[in-house]
């Protein structure tokens, strides 16, 4: 196999524009919350801020190996999710990054790369609550990969491939060729589940910002910080950006994209500030009623 | 050929005059009686020897000259002589044993038993019906006689009873003859079975006749007083009767057995496998060693009776199947009574005594397997014939009969032979250690060794092997010398065996070519970390190897029974592995009857399928057309049993977790695969029909709910062990999901789930063990931070577990990828749900595994700790690197694997282009996502460590930490219960309802033998009614 | 049906058995027991003998007036019964001696005959 | 023929007060008196013997059944009561 | 509760036994075995009493069996009483005058009475068994009269083994020399109906008469002997 230098630079463009969209979205999306909750919120440019500020700074402590390895872990698991995404399906190819190389499985799977290695380096700083928030996120994310499972397998029978790429095409030619029309059902259940992973309110006990206030945000900091940081932008227009391929026929070019991964991002944000918190018994139990019912449901009616 | 009568002249005359020795010369008395019995052995051999030449024939041997019936006559034949030989010998060496009593005695103790077993040759000989009665008599009464070996008021009471019930059995036996007398004229046997009259009078008497010897070999219920004599007197005695006395009347009953016709075959078999099933449920409840031994003695004479009830169906293997179970229960019971005198010890759970010799307890557990029918002894192949036999008779409710009544026979003695092996013995008291009560027990083990040796060759095919089982017993010789003498024997052993067979292997069947690998490379492997032991570790090579030997015979075997034959040979010896844990007990008895019952189901198929095409090749599992739902239901537990799915999967936490180190990951991550491939045989050979395909579906449910179950409950252990036990059960529920599927991509993920799972398991299992080791506890709150003491560990668990999650990019993945691309393939959405997400549930249990041992806060007691043995690490660290190969190049495996299974299965493989694999659905390119990623994640790291080079290292206290003053650990470690609220919400699918069934069928058992066991209340009146009843329910049942 | 001496005797034996064995079943004394047990012997005896019985004939003795060898298969009885009857008592007798010696050590260990009292041997 | 009848009337008075007795061995209170009546039939079993034709069976049975039997039975009971005495 | 259903369970048996003897009839021709018997036995065994020859030599095995059942009851009895070997003679029981002198004129009779049954055996009724038990009661009389009279064991227990051990001889010696076990051709078969015939049966009977006696005898005296004390 040689090497393409083409499509590595293709890619690490790709990187860079849902990087920067990613970090003015959850600047938007900030705003947003700040404005309902009638607070004035943050300047549109303070992600970039912070993510500068952050890599400028240097820790002086270090908790071991593993400490290193949490945030590493998070950012290969992160971009590594990017890359395995098809961004844009053109006619081109160029966009669809490093997708030849595994199908939705290795995507779905992928997805705990950096979760397992977040929570082992968070473990590893040696603070108990970080273990608890851990235990806690690794709790929600199962009950919420059973809708949205449930919903990948409905697209695979209804598609007959685990191929994205081939999802997005077979969605073409007209909106109501998308997902969202043909089975809604599936598309709900994982819209729903959709909102555990991204880990907004009401599902955010997770991250729990107010009442564990020393988590992994805070064992890791400076250089550390940024990456995660940077990591968290790419892997929210990720996420979206598998919904869209998923669910939302795609997109063909970059402000296509940007629209649609914007509006299933607001979609979590928008339920979560106008929902309270769940804890997280209650998460779980809720994941596993109502969306794992439709996820059901969505596969019988494609069986 | 010597007149039978000289042996009676021997016995009678010496008995005779012995009344004559007076009081000076009793100290003799030992010396002449045993004299006589070696006169008696060597009248038996000379019988035996041209017999078994076939150089004579059966002959007549008339008293008085005058022809029969005129006269008494008596009869010699082989299996006379094969009787009078096994009566014979138990005679002498009772008399060895008993030799100080005999001489401290008065004569008149030597001289009954002598008479006694003249008697009982001449039971074995006599062919006159009141001649036998005569016998009957005096066999009775000298019978009572030598119970008062011990004078004390149980042996009276004892004896008592037994003369109340004998003499009313032998009355209804006189009745029965002087009917027949009265009716045929005749009281030649021979005559009456050559024309019998056909009159109800004749045919009642012969009823009574028969029933009579039936109740003489106590059949359940009628036999309170046969237990209370085996409680009551001496346990030498108990072996006499059992032995000796038994095994007469047996003979009688085989002599009497062409009289019947079908009724008569039903009251035997009634008979029989009600005091097989029966006698062996009362004796669950108890625990006095010497009326154990009586109920388990009885519920085996029981199974010959229905045996010879049964003869018209046995065809020519009849005298096998009798003489093979009969010589197994005869020499193991004898030595069990033996054994029990020799340490006095009447509660079972005191036998732990035994441990003082090991010798003794190693006789004990042959003893033990040859009762219940494990190989290599004789009554495995009798059982094995007979449920054979059965079934080509379509006899199943029989053969399910027997099956129940063998397991819970095992039960028992199972749960007998784990007191014997792991309960503490320095309170109890000394015993001594005679060397004349040794031989005989000694002497008994090597010939019912030696008797399964004779009978193997008797029935198997040549390819039955018994070097490895020789070299078992040279490892048992020389066990006292150090543990890596021994482990590099092992190692040796195992690695030459490998290349004999594997590269063999290669070339003709890769199936069985990669589980041999993971069996015995996969042994050596983990037999590497024994090397960490120092000591002798007793008993532990034996055993080993003995799994070892079962796992490669299973491999090998061509045949069902040979099948059979390795599978048993590697269920002992991995339950031999499994209880020598610490708290292993009990679930060592859990797995082990767990074990044998799947066994059964195995054996019961395995009949099913010679039922219909006679033939015991492993091949004609696929050629059979009848009954295959059956036959493969019964298959597939038996096979589920090993892979603990869910239902059968309670004695699998235990068994692991309390397991040794090094043993952990021998009976998880091989022993386990034990299982897989048994069903991977089923599969492949009767997959093809319809009914499989339904029973596929279930099988499936079945699969993906274990996994789900096992996963959810390891993520709620507190015990790292116990955890990774539960890991182990739902990563089998993966595998037999994927064969359930039968196709192509499912088997390639079961497969390739197979090879991951030894990898992973076992490197996990290696690690934990070997932490456990070094910090003396299996609770995970009770360890902490370790990553400083332990990185080699650390970082083991940690590719271990990224591995085990399927996680890309290291090769658990390759089993996620192909399992859901199976799913799709094969519509089931909903099993593939579960398994999804239960495959995410285990991510829940990894970090719980890896953070609670090695991450937080170090623990005070553990900061000097040192990093894992190098043995160990060695084991483990090869393992990683195969799992390295197999990840960064997974086209290595994948396509030998593919190629194998496109045998059986042609359609929807994988097509490669390159290392891209192309399943229907989906795709996968293994090297090129760990080369993406790998890139990725090292460029990264190196960049962050690069950037705080100067970081300085934070101390343990130099941190925030908050409810972490370790008082009561499991409190106050932060994991400890960390996914409680999870708990809440779905803790309900762990529920142990399983655990619930299976304890509510134990204590349902428990309490039916206990009540039913009342009926034997110890009254002898209640023990006469009791035989009325039982004559005459049989007679208003068949005779009306 | 005619009745016949055989026949009484027949009756004669199995009321004995009967009359023996509700004895031994429901009397508590070991030595009434045993006693019961004798009784249930003499009525298999009398069976036994009975059934041996032809009518109108004499004992199988050849006293050279009655029976002789010339005739005695004419009006001799079977003599097998009587060899066996003559058997049967004799170990009867052996086992119910050995019986009451039995008692006898019983009693000496519980000082009563009561054969409830003997059950300590059970389940 | 008379013979016949005089047999048939004897035996079947023989065996009434045999079943008496056995009655009353089984009844009786009295340990001795049960002993006795054992005796009694046993002794009446040898005429029956004898009028069975079966000459031999009676000897034994009048010496054996009838008479060791029953004196075993006294010494029995005669040893027990000594100890009872000895009480 | 128990009582009825005793009755019931005899009731049972009374069933049973009436199903086996409902069809009863007196034989009326002897059988083939009996009819051999009764025609060949005088000329095969030369015993006038063919019941003698019959338990002696045609079903001897089972005679033999007889005697090795009183043995082991003897045996056994002397085996459970005798450890406590102190024998404390009972010197408060007398016994009447009548009963002793009756003893004394009854016992030498008995025995003749008992030896000529069983020397007789092979041509009257009676034999081994019945002399043996007339012998053995004899003793018991003599025991009765003088219980502190004890019979010499030791020439009972010889007279017990030495007959018993050569009946087996003799039981051999006919394996050896003439038919087989217990053949009673060992010797002339002689006249029949005189006191020297039939072969080995008188001899045969002999031995059993001794042998049974001295075992009677010895039963009885054993028990007579023993005292019981409180330990067992």
């Amino acid at each position: 196999m040689e090497f393409d230098f083409k499509k590595l630079g293709f890619t690490l463009l790709g990187l860079l524009i849902v990087l920067n969209w990613g970090l003015l979205m959850s600047a938007i999306m900030r705003k947003i919350n700040a404005r309902v909750a009638k607070r004035y919120g943050i300047p549109w440019y303070q992600p970039w801020v912070d993510l500068v500020k952050n890599y400028a700074i240097r820790s002086q402590i270090t908790h071991g190996i593993m400490f290193y390895l949490g945030p590493v872990f998070r950012f290969s698991g992160g971009v590594g999710l990017f890359l395995f995404m098809p961004m844009l399906i053109t006619a081109g190819g160029q966009w669809t990054n490093y997708s030849f190389q595994g199908d939705l499985v290795l995507i779905l799977y992928f997805q705990f790369f950096g979760m397992l290695g977040m929570a082992l380096g968070a473990g590893e700083g040696g603070h108990p609550y970080s273990a608890i928030g851990i235990s806690r996120g690794l709790s929600q994310f199962t009950a919420i990969e059973v809708p949205m499972t449930l919903a990948v397998i409905s697209l695979a029978i209804q598609y007959q491939t685990l191929s994205i790429a081939d999802i997005v095409k077979a969605q073409q030619g007209g909106i109501m060729n998308w997902t969202m029309w043909t089975n809604p059902v599936a598309t709900i259940a994982a819209m729903l589940s959709l909102l555990g992973a991204l880990a907004h309110a009401p599902f955010n006990l997770v991250r729990a910002p107010n009442e564990i206030p020393i988590g992994p945000p805070t064992e890791y900091h400076s250089t550390f910080l940024g990456v995660l940081q940077t990591n968290a932008a790419v892997l929210h227009v990720v996420e979206a950006a598998l919904f869209m391929n998923l669910f939302f026929g795609g997109a063909s070019n970059w402000f296509e994209f940007i629209v649609k991964t914007f509006l299933i991002y607001f979609w979590s944000v928008f339920v979560g500030t106008v929902f309270p918190r769940y804890r997280i018994e209650h998460s779980v139990s809720w994941f596993l009623k109502v969306p794992l019912v439709l996820g059901i449901i969505a596969i019988i009616i494609f069986m | 050929m010597v007149s039978p009568f000289y042996l009676l002249g021997v016995g009678l005359g010496l008995g005779f005059l012995l009344g004559l020795t007076g009081k000076n010369s009793k100290k003799y008395t030992s010396a002449i009686t045993f004299v006589a019995f070696a006169f008696f052995v060597f009248f038996s051999i000379s019988w035996l020897i041209p017999f078994a030449l076939k150089q004579v024939t059966e002959t007549l041997i008339y008293t008085a000259g005058f022809l029969p019936p005129f006269s008494i006559s008596l009869s010699v034949g082989f299996y006379e002589a094969v009787f009078s030989l096994m009566i014979n010998s138990l005679g002498l060496l009772s008399i060895l044993f008993l030799w100080k009593k005999i001489n401290s005695e008065s004569n008149a103790l030597g001289g009954i038993i002598l008479v006694l077993f003249m008697t009982l040759n001449m039971l074995v000989f006599a062919r006159d019906i009141f001649n036998i009665f005569v016998w009957l008599e005096i066999a009775a009464i000298s019978t009572s006689g030598i119970i008062l070996l011990d004078k004390n008021k149980f042996s009276y009471s004892a004896g008592f009873k037994y003369l109340l019930a004998s003499s009313i059995i032998s009355s209804l036996y006189l009745i029965g003859v002087v009917l027949v007398y009265f009716t045929n004229g005749t009281l030649f046997l021979n005559d009456l079975i050559t024309n019998a009259s056909g009159v109800t009078m004749s045919v009642t008497a012969v009823f009574l006749m028969l029933i009579a010897i039936v109740l003489e070999l106590k059949p359940f219920p009628a036999n309170g007083w046969a237990l209370d004599v085996y409680e009551g007197a001496n346990p030498a005695i108990g072996a006499i009767m059992s032995g000796g006395v038994a095994t007469a009347s047996l003979f009688l009953l085989y002599k009497f057995s062409p009289l019947l016709d079908n009724k008569f075959s039903y009251l035997f078999v009634i008979a029989g496998l009600l005091t097989f099933v029966g006698s062996n449920l009362f004796g669950i409840k108890q625990d006095k060693a010497n009326r154990l031994l009586g109920y388990s003695s009885i519920g085996q004479i029981g199974l010959l009776v229905a045996i010879i009830g049964f003869r018209p169906f046995l065809g020519d293997k009849f005298e096998f199947i009798a003489i093979t179970i009969l010589v197994s229960h005869f020499l193991a019971k004898a030595g069990l009574f033996w054994l029990s005198d020799v340490i006095k010890q009447d509660n079972i759970k005191n036998w732990s005594v035994l441990r003082r010799k090991p010798l003794l307890l190693v006789l004990f557990g042959i003893f033990v397997f040859s009762l219940i029918g494990l190989p290599p002894f004789p009554s495995f192949f009798g059982k094995w014939e007979l449920i054979m036999m059965l079934s080509g008779g379509y006899k199943f409710a029989v053969v399910t009969i027997i099956l129940v009544g063998s397991f819970i026979e095992a039960i028992y003695l199972f749960r007998w032979l784990g007191y014997a092996i792991k309960l503490d013995f320095s309170e109890l008291p000394e015993y001594k250690f005679e060397l004349n009560k040794i031989i005989p027990v000694v002497i008994f083990g090597a010939l019912v060794l030696g008797a399964g040796y004779y009978a193997g060759n008797l029935i198997c095919l040549k390819t039955l092997n018994y070097i490895p089982l020789a070299f078992i017993v040279l490892l048992y010789f020389i066990d006292s010398l150090p543990a890596y003498i021994k482990n590099t024997l092992s190692i040796l052993a195992l690695g030459y065996y490998s290349y004999l067979i594997l590269p063999n292997l290669y070339e003709t069947d890769m199936l069985r070519f990669i589980f041999a690998v993971i069996f015995l490379i996969g042994g050596i492997i983990t037999l590497v970390a024994g090397y960490a032991y120092k000591g002798k570790r007793q008993g532990f090579y034996p055993v080993a190897l003995l799994m070892y030997v079962g796992l490669a015979l299973i491999i090998q075997a061509q045949t069902t029974l040979e099948f059979f034959f390795g599978w048993e040979l590697m269920t002992a010896g991995s339950y031999f592995l499994i209880i020598r844990g610490k708290k292993s007990i009990e679930h060592g008895l859990s797995y082990i009857l767990f074990s044998i019952g799947g066994a059964y189901a195995i054996l019961a198929a395995f009949g099913l399928i010679y039922a219909e095409t006679s033939d015991i090749l492993l091949s004609s599992l696929s050629v059979a057309t009848q009954n295959i739902t059956l036959i493969f239901s019964l298959l597939a537990i038996g096979f589920m049993t090993k892979t603990a799915s869910l239902g059968l999967h309670i004695w699998l936490p235990g068994a692991h977790a309390e397991a040794e180190s090094d043993v952990s990951p021998m009976v998880s991550a091989i022993l386990l695969k034990a299982g897989v491939f048994g069903l991977f045989i089923l599969m492949i050979a009767m997959g093809h029909n319809p009914e499989a395909e339904q029973i596929g579906l279930i099988l499936g449910w079945i699969g993906a709910l274990t996994a789900l179950v096992g996963n959810l409950a390891a993520a709620f252990q507190e015990d790292a062990k116990r955890l990774l036990a539960y890991s182990s059960i739902s990563q089998l529920g993966y595998i037999l999901f994927g064969l359930a599927m039968m196709t192509h991509l499912g088997w390639m993920s079961a497969m390739v789930y197979s090879i991951n799972h030894f990898l992973y398991k076992s490197i996990l299992f290696l690690t934990i063990g070997a932490v456990v080791l070094k910090v003396g506890t299996h609770d995970m709150y009770k360890m902490g931070g370790l990553i400083k003491n332990m990185p080699l560990a650390f970082i083991a668990v940690l590719i271990g577990i990224i591995a085990l999650s399927g996680v890309p990019p290291l090769s658990g993945f390759a089993g996620k990828w192909l399992f859901y691309n199976a799913i799709i393939d094969k519509h089931w959405y909903f099993q593939g749900a579960i398994v999804f997400f239960s495959g995410i549930v285990a991510f829940l249990y990894l970090f719980k595994l890896i953070y609670s041992v090695f991450l937080g806060q170090l623990k005070d007691n553990l900061r000097k700790v040192k990093d894992i043995s190098v043995w160990f690490a060695i084991p483990i660290y090869i393992l990683i690197i195969g799992i390295m190969i197999i990840s960064a190049k997974p086209e290595l495996y994948l396509k030998p694997l593919g190629t194998m299974i496109s045998g059986f299965y042609p359609n929807g493989e994988l097509s490669w282009t390159g290392g891209l694999a192309n399943a229907p659905y989906g795709y996968w390119n293994g090297s090129g996502v760990m080369i993406t990623i790998g890139i990725m994640f090292s460029l990264l790291f190196l960049w962050l460590w690069s950037l705080s080079r100067k970081a300085q290292k934070v101390k343990q206290f130099n941190i925030v930490y908050a409810a972490e003053a370790p008082q009561r650990p499991e409190t106050t470690h932060i994991s400890y219960n960390i996914y409680a609220g999870y708990y809440k919400s779905i803790g309900w699918i762990v529920a142990p309802i399983f655990e619930k069934f299976w304890s509510t069928m134990t204590e349902w058992i428990h309490s039916v033998s206990d009540f039913g066991r009342r009926i034997y209340n110890g009254n002898g009146q209640y023990y006469m009614t009791h035989i009325l009843i039982y004559m005459l329910a049989f007679y208003f049942i068949l005779m009306h | 049906m005619t009745i016949t001496i055989d026949k009484i005797a027949l009756f004669l034996g199995i009321v004995l058995m009967l009359i023996g064995l509700y004895g031994a079943f429901s009397l508590k004394s070991i030595i009434r027991i045993i006693l019961s047990l004798s009784i249930f012997d003499t009525g298999i005896n009398v069976l036994i003998v009975s059934l041996g019985y032809l009518k109108g004939r004499t004992a199988p003795i050849i006293d050279g007036d009655k029976v002789t060898v010339e005739n005695i298969f004419n009006v001799a009885i079977d003599p097998v019964p009587q060899a066996l009857v003559l058997t049967a008592i004799v170990i009867g007798f052996g086992v119910t001696a050995l019986m009451l010696v039995y008692a006898l050590k019983l009693y000496q260990s519980k000082k009563t005959l009561d054969i409830n009292q003997f059950s300590d041997l059970k389940w | 023929m008379k013979m016949e009848l005089f047999k048939l009337i004897l035996i079947i008075v023989l065996a009434v007060i045999m079943l008496a007795s056995a009655v009353y061995a089984v009844v009786s209170k009295k340990t001795v008196s049960a002993v006795l009546a054992t005796g009694v039939i046993s002794l009446l079993a040898s005429v029956i013997f004898l009028m069975l034709a079966s000459p031999d069976v009676a000897m034994t049975e009048a010496a054996i059944g009838a008479g060791l039997t029953t004196f075993l039975f006294f010494i029995i009971i005669r040893k027990i009561e000594k100890q009872d005495d000895a009480k | 509760m128990r009582n009825s259903f005793l009755i019931i369970l005899i009731a049972a048996f009374a069933w049973f036994m009436y199903d086996i003897f409902s069809e009863y009839q007196t034989q009326e021709q002897l059988n083939k075995t009996a009819a051999y018997y009764n025609s060949n036995e005088p000329s095969e065994a030369g015993a006038a009493n063919v019941v003698t020859a019959i338990v002696v030599t045609y079903r001897g095995l089972d005679t033999l069996g007889e005697v090795t059942v009183l043995f082991l009851a003897t045996l056994i009895i002397g085996f459970i009483l005798k450890n406590k070997a102190e024998k404390i003679i009972d010197s408060k029981y007398k016994t009447s005058e009548i009963l002793e002198t009756g003893a004394k004129v009854l016992v030498p009779g008995s025995l003749i009475l008992g030896v000529y049954i069983f020397i007789n055996g092979h041509l009257t009724p009676g034999g081994g068994f019945q002399g043996g038990a007339v012998i053995g009661s004899a003793i018991v009389l003599l025991l009765l009269a003088d219980p502190n009279k004890i019979v010499s064991h030791k020439l009972m227990n010889f007279i017990e083994s030495t007959s018993g051990f050569f009946y087996v001889v003799i039981g051999i010696l006919g394996l050896i020399i003439a038919g087989g076990f217990l053949d009673n051709r060992i010797f002339p078969l002689g006249k029949l109906g005189s006191l020297i015939s039939a072969g080995a049966i008188p001899l045969i009977y002999s031995f059993i008469g001794l042998k049974v006696g001295a075992e009677i005898s010895g039963i009885v005296n054993n028990i007579n002997e023993t005292e019981l004390t409180d330990k067992l």
